[in-house]
């Protein structure tokens, strides 16, 4: 029985590319990752945005009406609701002048976790504790 | 000449716009090139919206980011997929992807 | 009313940049342009027929059909397709297959050429 | 021998790092180390059978093939790839189909992990 | 009858991505577009390497014994062997430090034209003459 | 814990990995990150190879691009996939891929 903990790294923005968005729907997939390991065994990632990475996760978004496609918003909050660890970098969100209060939180689903934000150090020590680090 | 280009990046395009001259250069921002119409890194508002004052950003790439109208720097003229074709057709030249 | 020859390139099926295609193709069809089409590199697999829209991934063939119908030229480059393992076959119907040459010739009788590069 | 598992993403099909991924998951294969691969986002496509390979294009099946044949254990992402309009009947044979965690569950058991981000 | 004029412009290094590569495929059809041309009418692509694209495009190339692909010196040899007009931008290949005679000719195939090294203002120049600017 | 960075680019990897520690960390060049043990951009070598002296670079990516292993950087160690193979296992305790 083991828990193993990974860090997932978004450092590319939301929308253009897909890589970022994979690493949100990747991520809630630790749910369901038990019907593949022995009793006991868990993956835990930490799902960490950094650089670029801190654009396009505010609220407020609505991908469905022009594209056809989920936010990235929406993703975010699944993943609070689900329990995940989420963390963005304090020094990205000064840099590029987006305030805390515009990021989401999944209050209106009841989740209980909401994000983190933290100083890159702390992002680093996430990457230190885990056992894996994964670059999105 | 008059070239429109299509900006769809919020870094990698930077450096490729600000070495080409401006005289009859206008700036469409697309996709993540719409954070050059509101963000202000370091405090500092994007180098690309003293470039021209032909500038434009569409307004379906502001809307899925969670951006508003009212965030846009004035200079810049929201437009969306119907006036993108219009300010392709008429008001350049020739049209470039960066 | 004017011609739009487009390219579009590697890396962009699943991405904003291609759902960008795909909509100002339409916008630009929609006003009574003629708009040409021209798939290279990776977004030729997006010719495959029998996609499966999901709401988490923003996918071609809807977007195709409607253009076609809408009479724009579509055509993807066969040795890119087919590099890929999708055969002619497999495509959605009225895409065209061709050589590169087809976007050349398309883009000697464009108006306007927007050559949205990927990656 | 350690556990190696791999993440190949998107826009990697034809790209230098889709081919630096098979290498690489050859030489460790043929090291004895045991190798995992999922593919998710547009690097699902390299699972399609019947590619052509060109000299122009680097594509997967050829080395897929071969990594099977070591024993590499190799998954795509069912909801990428029928999105992209491929089946299962159209796969290369013995590659996995599976969900997300799939790829949790071989990050579970692996010493290293290797996530090739791609665009 | 008329001639289209467009600019390749390659701003992208050769090999890790396929855009920059798929540049000189393209440029290369230029021989054969006819066959769907009237009588006269041709396309005459320029191709220009500027930034980033100045790499990868060195002599000494050997991508098939690693990789089993054909090396993009080879599709620069070709292009000079059809003909094409090729251009490198000065600054650039100064600023990475790149000898011009690091660069390919096609010699050996027989090829008339050789690349052209020129002033970044060139490449702007025939930007400006082109009917159509495509950036790889 | 020892991370080793596959860095695959020449431009966009630089910034992130300015900004981590150096204590353990190790840069493999791969793709067009072998481009840092070769170029001087504008006169000056890479920061990356200062930045540790935990360096790699992969033969076969400097063939495929007609660099030969007289022009890499002393301080950058040669290896081909086998031996890459063995840097990940036995130098490194994690891998990332930038």
């Amino acid at each position: 029985m083991a828990d193993v903990k990974c860090a997932f790294i978004v450092q590319r923005p939301q929308y253009k590319g897909e890589t970022s968005r994979l690493a949100l729907t990747h991520a809630l997939s630790y749910q369901t990752v038990e019907v593949l390991l022995d009793d006991g065994d868990t993956v835990t990632p930490s799902l960490c945005f950094v650089g670029e990475g801190v654009l396009g996760i505010s609220k407020g978004q609505n991908a469905m009406a022009p594209y056809g496609i989920n936010s990235s918003e929406l993703h975010v909050k699944n993943c609070l609701l689900v329990d995940l660890d989420v963390y963005v970098c304090k020094e990205d969100l000064e840099k590029y002048g987006i305030p805390e209060d515009q990021l989401p939180d999944a209050a209106d689903m009841e989740a209980e976790k909401t994000i983190n934000v933290v100083p890159f150090a702390e992002i680093e020590k996430i990457m230190e504790e885990a056992k894996h680090v994964l670059f999105f | 000449m008059k070239l429109g280009v299509l900006v769809s990046d919020y870094k990698i395009c930077v450096e490729t716009i600000d070495r080409m001259k401006s005289d009859n250069l206008g700036l469409v921002l697309v996709q993540n090139g719409v954070y050059h119409a509101v963000l202000k890194e370091g405090g500092k508002e994007s180098s690309l919206l003293g470039k021209t004052p032909r500038l434009y950003v569409l307004s379906e790439d502001l809307q899925s980011r969670g951006l508003s109208a009212e965030q846009v720097d004035k200079r810049v003229k929201v437009i969306d997929y119907s006036g993108l074709v219009d300010v392709i057709f008429n008001d350049f030249d020739k049209v470039a992807w960066l | 009313m004017g011609v739009l020859t487009m390219g579009v390139f590697p890396g962009l099926v699943g991405s904003g940049s291609y759902d960008f295609a795909m909509k100002l193709a339409k916008a630009a069809a929609d006003k009574g342009h003629v708009v040409n089409i021209w798939f290279s590199g990776n977004a030729t697999v997006s010719v495959k027929a029998h996609q499966k829209h999901l709401k988490d991934y923003s996918t071609g063939e809807k977007y195709l059909v409607e253009l076609l119908e809408k009479g724009v030229e579509i055509c993807t480059c066969e040795a890119c397709t087919i590099s890929r393992g999708v055969q002619k076959t497999e495509s959605i119907a009225k895409i065209q297959w061709n050589a590169m040459h087809w976007y050349l010739s398309k883009i000697h009788c464009a108006d306007r050429v927007l050559q949205i590069g990927g990656e």
